[in-house]
């Protein structure tokens, strides 16, 4: 990993001496090793630059306020990033003209989460050898797979493509599984109503309307978002009546249905740990499925699913008639 | 001074609270032919206009149920006849979308629609929101999109 | 009993009948035209009909040489030579031991046959 | 504070007999913000009017619902009463209690407590009503003809004797467009030029009307009664004021390989050229693709020729830049290339014709002077063969699905044509039906067979070879269930009609919707078939769909009179429920623009105050005059910065919170 990191330090050094850009935006230490942060970096600072398996955050959603700034500025996108910037560049939220991308290799974060569910306590720092974590805590060394704590989104990775990013730093990883992301989705629509209802009432009356998943996510990037916009009629700050979760876990899907490109930071910041991803892919399987494939962010010119139609597109039943069958 | 009608009228019968939104072009005056034409529809359902079923945001379907609507229908001009030439076809995918996640979540499908009615349809208006409203009788009231967290 | 139906000759044929305009331009192409007793514009109609039998004992069915020529001019894409043959198909698996073996076949066409309907003797003949 | 008047009408026992007004009223007036409530036997009458008026004036009533009819019905009326009020129109709600609850329930009490929930949703949304006012744009009082064939030209003179300025952009060197190519109109045989060249003399003299020949559009902007168009006027390299029409040079230019496009390419013409005789503007053009001067540098010799000096070469395009109030398209049509129907032979042999190329060959004007002699060796024809549908009805992917509709009257036209001439030629039709739906066509079509003794067959033709010379033509005679093999000098195939290709390009300038087709959208199919949906364009012409020729005067007429009511207008009342988007809450997504069908928003970078930071966004601004208030955007926006004036969310919300409290 330190190699990796020193690659791209000295390819975001160049970058800068060349005058690509004036800053770089990356990560910097957290306050726990599991935690490292965004952070922008001048040329001094960038022995600081953090790059492991925990630097996890789409720094894509930053570059709207960076990019507003004097200068250019030089973004770490790994592949799934890539396309979130690409769908805010669509959307005219980012001055592409002051983003230099570098598209950067990622072999799959780690969720802490699923450390500690394993059993690692007091964790003081990690090291990765040879596909497995070795955490070093508080009571001795714990080695685990990395295999198994792959985040979620991860764990069904999209590949290593990159969108739109002006160059790619090459960098030998090893093969990636394939890996439906759809077979949550789909093993929900299997069961029956009463399951469904039964496992969302579950996850979703864990909410504590925290907005992470909101804040985080590169699509919800609305100037004023309408839970926040008194004039609404849908403004709430806590979740009032039991319905509202609900309402703006799907109204949260909705908003972004077609412009979401899977990058899964809901589910990563959730501190509830509500798979809100599951909402996110329903409407991009049914948009597949439907309207036929679309990944947000890969086509410049694509226009959006749901600022689109043809003739000929299933009728609003036709959909509910599919499960009956 | 209660007049909710999803309370139980004197007969004590169930009576379900319907909200229809009625493009003004088509289903509105479709509506309109229906009441001309006296053809009789349960007096559950309630009809709001709008100028295309383009306008109807999935928040106000969702705001319905919130408030205790039981049911949730759209009508608006048949895919093609748009007065704006292409309104429905965007509302066609917004709801299949919409419906589809509420399905998802669990919610009986059978509880929203959308019908495509005519100026000239409302013999169809009338027969669908019969059937809908039949429908809705029978699914009973509507607990789950009130209450998704804490059930019953 | 092997199907004689409607249903089953559109679904060997996998072509729809109903799309027929009745322009004739089958039977206005069709170079084995008068070696038929059912020309291909009937088999359309007849399929659509539903009147099976008799086309399963047409003539026609061994004097198309499956050109395909009504296939290719037809101007809503129905398939003439699709259902001629279907029907062919369902005759075959009703005789299934009248077929000649493929050694045999050579000796019927003589030189001046056309290519394809050497292909297509194959085919219909040694199903 | 606001202070609504809710009034109840009877509409004698329309309503009254079902719902109990009285009850109405009473429960209105618990509702927040009525100040006043009442009913009344006749609401739309005068004393029912005068009744709001009063109470108006007296109550201070900043708003009203009218518990009635649909609105469909009598909103406009009760708007015209709020206005004489004093109220803005816009603070007006109906609730429909007749159509909507009278009329279709039985029982009293149930009707009386929806009437009463109809009632209480309309008091909501006008108590989040906003007075509004419809802005207003000017005219200008010039329309555009793109296109100068005969229903540009129609559309032109029309407009013109109205009074108001019209220019016509035409491609070619002279309007007259196809029907100058027609040797006869059906059903009345008269000679297609005689009755249209006095229509062209009369476009290029009348003082109202500009034409620009050898022209195209290059830009539209701009929308309703505003509209910026850029023409280009491809350089004629020769000067207009000067060129008399006189045709020496056309007649000395060496280079005469060129196919004349007027007589389908059936003979040839010089580099420069008059299109025809009867060519308006009578201006003779260089084809600088073929011109010897152009290509080497040399000859010069129409400039030498010309006594009125003005062969210009160095004449370069030239852009002419106008405001317009109206656009009518009218691009016409041509044929498809028949060459895609192998089974026909049209372009391997000469003798195989489509239906215009049959039509010049019988022009007095055409290639041979009007002999009907077979193309390939200038023999005369014994036995000719027509087929229809080539092409149209076609769904296999050469051809057309539709109808092209005049086809029928063309055929039977050239069938009597030929027979009339030539009494010793047999004629031959392949049909699939017949269509003659129009005054006296059937009548025509009946002449061919019965006077003219034309052979129809129903059936196709397979295949057309040539032989010995001749022509083969395979077809099936369905009705004697026979093939036939007919030997024919000439095959004429009556190939479909598409719109002409130059008419996307101008649709998508004008951002006005085209069919799968090519052919132009109308505003409503069966209401508004010379409209397209964006408002300011109008349809004239085969370009919305195949017409015959008093079709296409008819719709150009009317296209016409809808271009003249709205120049007539001093200024154009724009639709008051217009979208609107607050610039501090849009975030420049573009969603918006994506789904709005008439091309009314658009983006731009504003400077803004948001709370007292200044920043500079991409916004989305809403034309007024072009938005028809569908509400398309307002769901596509998830900030939720766009908005329905007269819908907004806040309102519609309103009323689902009334009807379901």
């Amino acid at each position: 990993m330190r190699e990796l990191t020193n690659a791209i330090c000295a390819r975001a050094k160049e970058l800068l001496q060349s005058g690509a850009a004036g800053r770089v935006l990356g990560w910097a230490p957290g306050e726990f090793f599991y935690d490292p942060t965004p952070g922008v970096f001048s040329e001094g600072r960038l022995n600081e630059l953090v790059y492991d398996g925990f630097t996890a955050a789409n720094l894509s959603k930053y570059c709207i306020a960076e990019s507003q700034k004097e200068g250019k500025v030089l973004v770490l996108l790994k592949p799934c990033d890539s396309y979130s910037l690409a769908q805010l560049v669509k959307e005219h939220r980012v001055k592409r003209e002051n983003i230099y991308a570098l598209g950067i290799p990622c072999e799959g974060k780690l969720d802490m989460r699923k450390a500690r569910a394993k059993g690692v306590e007091g964790a003081l720092s990690f090291r990765e050898e040879d596909g497995q974590v070795v955490f070093e805590t508080l009571y001795g060394e714990v080695r685990l797979a990395r295999e198994e704590l792959l985040l979620e989104r991860c764990l069904c990775c999209r590949g290593r493509e990159y969108a739109g990013v002006d160059e790619t730093l090459e960098y030998a990883l090893p093969e990636l599984p394939k890996r439906d992301r759809f077979q949550k989705v789909a093993a929900l629509e299997e069961q029956t109503a009463q399951e469904r209802y039964a496992f969302w009432r579950g996850e979703l009356s864990k909410c504590i309307r925290c907005n992470a998943c909101r804040n985080v996510c590169p699509a919800c990037s609305c100037v004023q978002c309408v839970f926040d916009n008194p004039q609404s009629g849908v403004a709430a700050k806590a979740n009032s009546t039991e319905f509202e979760e609900s309402l703006f876990h799907i109204i949260r899907a909705w908003h972004v249905a077609g412009r979401c490109t899977d990058c899964g930071e809901c589910s990563r910041v959730c501190p509830q740990s509500i798979p809100l991803h599951l909402l996110n892919r329903k409407f991009i399987k049914d948009v597949n499925e439907l309207y036929g494939e679309y990944q947000a962010g890969a086509d410049p010119a694509a226009r959006p699913p749901l600022v689109n139609y043809t003739p000929e597109d299933p009728e609003p039943s036709a959909v509910l008639e599919r499960g009956r069958a | 001074m209660p007049l909710n009608t999803s309370a139980p009228a004197q007969t004590g019968e169930y009576r379900p609270l319907i909200v229809a939104f009625c493009c003004n072009w088509c289903s509105y005056a479709g509506a309109d032919l229906a009441g001309s034409s006296r053809l009789t529809y349960p007096a559950d359902v309630k009809i709001i206009r709008v100028p295309c079923s383009c306008r109807v945001n999935p928040l106000f379907v969702l705001k319905a149920f919130e408030r205790g609507a039981d049911g949730v229908i759209l009508c608006g001009c048949h895919p093609g006849d748009c007065h704006y030439t292409t309104g429905n076809y965007y509302t066609r995918r917004r709801m299949t979308l919409l419906f589809s996640m509420l399905d998802y979540l669990g919610i009986e499908r059978e509880r929203t629609r959308v019908e495509w009615v005519s100026a000239a349809e409302g013999a169809k208006f009338s027969a669908t929101m019969n059937d809908f409203a039949r429908t809705i009788r029978a699914l009973g009231e509507n607990r789950k999109l009130r209450d998704l967290r804490c059930g019953n | 009993m092997p199907e004689t139906t409607r249903e089953t000759v559109l679904r060997i044929s996998g072509t729809n009948t109903r799309k027929c305009m009745l322009c004739g331009k089958c039977s206005g192409s069709c170079p084995a035209y008068d070696a038929m007793d059912y020309r291909p514009h009937q088999f359309v109609a007849m399929v659509e009909r539903g009147e099976i039998a008799p086309l399963l004992q047409s003539k026609s069915l061994y004097a198309c040489m499956s050109c395909f020529a009504c296939v290719e001019r037809c101007p809503r894409g129905v398939q003439p030579a699709s259902l001629i043959e279907a029907l062919r198909a369902m005759v075959l698996r009703e005789r299934e031991h009248t077929r000649l073996p493929a050694q045999l076949i050579p000796e019927l066409i003589d030189a001046g046959t056309p290519q394809q309907a050497v292909v297509s003797a194959f085919r219909k003949l040694s199903k | 504070m606001q202070k609504i008047g809710v009034f109840v009408c009877w509409c004698g026992s329309n309503i009254a007999g079902t719902v109990d007004v009285g009850r109405v009223v009473e429960a209105v007036r618990q509702e927040p913000g009525v100040a006043f409530a009442a009913d009344y036997q006749y609401m739309c009458s005068d004393s029912g009017q005068n009744l709001i008026k009063s109470a108006v004036k007296e109550h201070g009533l900043t708003g009203i619902v009218v518990c009635s009819c649909s609105p469909r019905m009598h909103e406009a009326t009760f708007k015209k009463t709020a206005a004489a009020a004093g109220l803005n129109p816009y603070m007006v709600e109906i609730a429909n209690i007749r159509e909507h609850c009278s009329w279709i329930h039985k029982n009293m009490e149930e009707a009386t407590e929806k009437a009463i929930v109809l009632a209480r949703a309309a008091i909501a949304k006008v108590l989040k009503d906003a007075p509004l006012t419809s802005g207003t744009t000017e005219v200008t009082k010039r329309a555009l003809v793109i296109g100068g064939g005969i229903a540009g030209i129609q559309t032109a003179l029309d407009i013109a004797e109205a009074g108001f300025a019209v220019d016509i952009v035409e491609k070619q060197p002279t309007i007259g467009g196809r029907m100058a190519q027609l040797d006869k109109t059906f059903p009345t045989l008269d000679c297609s030029a005689c009755i249209l060249t006095p229509k062209m003399v009369d476009a290029g003299a009348n003082e109202n009307i500009e034409l620009f020949t050898y022209s195209e559009v290059e830009s539209v902007k701009g929308f309703v009664g505003n509209f910026t168009v850029t023409i280009r006027k491809k350089a004629r390299s020769v000067r207009a004021d000067l060129c008399t029409g006189c045709g020496e040079c056309t007649e000395k230019c060496p280079s005469r390989k060129t196919k004349n496009e007027f007589n389908m390419g059936m003979d040839t013409r010089g580099a420069i050229y008059i299109p025809y005789a009867q060519a308006v503007p009578k201006i003779a053009v260089i084809d600088r693709e073929h011109c010897l001067h152009f290509k080497t540098g040399k000859c010069g010799l129409c400039e030498r020729t010309c006594s009125a000096k003005a062969i210009d070469f160095a004449q370069e395009d030239e852009l002419v830049t106008r405001n317009y109030g109206a656009i009518v398209m009218a691009t016409g049509f041509q044929m498809i290339d028949p060459s895609g129907f192998g089974e026909f032979g049209y372009g391997k042999s000469k003798d195989v014709l489509t239906s215009l190329e049959f039509e010049r060959l019988m022009n007095a004007a055409g290639p041979t002077g009007g002999h009907l002699v077979c193309p390939s060796d200038g023999r005369h024809p014994k036995h000719i063969v027509f087929i229809q549908c080539v092409g149209s009805r076609d769904t296999s992917g050469c051809g057309k699905p539709y109808c092209s509709k005049i086809c029928c009257m063309y055929t039977a036209k050239h069938a009597i044509l030929v027979r009339d001439k030539y009494p010793d030629v047999s004629v031959t039709v392949f049909y699939i039906d017949v269509r003659t739906p129009g005054k006296n066509f059937d009548e025509f079509y009946r002449r061919a067979v019965e006077e003219y003794g034309v052979q129809y067959v129903k059936g196709m033709v397979g295949k057309v070879t040539r032989e010995g010379g001749r022509l083969k033509v395979q077809g099936s005679d369905l009705l004697n269930d026979r093939q036939l093999h007919l030997e024919a000098d000439m095959v004429v195939l009556a190939a479909a009609i598409e719109p002409d290709p130059t008419a996307r390009s101008v649709a998508s300038m004008l951002t006005a919707s085209i069919d799968t087709n090519g052919f132009m959208t109308e505003a409503h199919p069966k209401l508004r078939p010379v409209e397209s949906p964006t408002a300011g364009v109008f349809l004239s012409g085969v370009c919305q769909g195949p017409k015959d020729i008093p079709e296409t005067v008819a719709q150009a007429s009317a296209c016409a009179a809808k271009v003249i009511g709205l120049l007539c207008k001093q200024k154009l009342v724009n639709n008051a429920c217009v979208a609107s988007s607050d610039p501090l809450l849009c975030n420049g997504c573009s969603s918006c623009e994506k789904v709005c069908p008439y091309g009314a928003i658009t983006y731009e970078e504003r400077e803004l105050n948001d709370k007292g930071v200044r920043r500079t966004a991409r916004v989305a601004v809403v034309n007024e005059a072009v938005c028809q208030g569908c509400g398309a955007c307002t769901v596509a926006c998830p900030s939720g910065a766009m908005d329905l004036k007269g819908f907004t969310n806040q309102q519609i919300m309103a009323e689902v919170d009334a009807i379901c409290r």
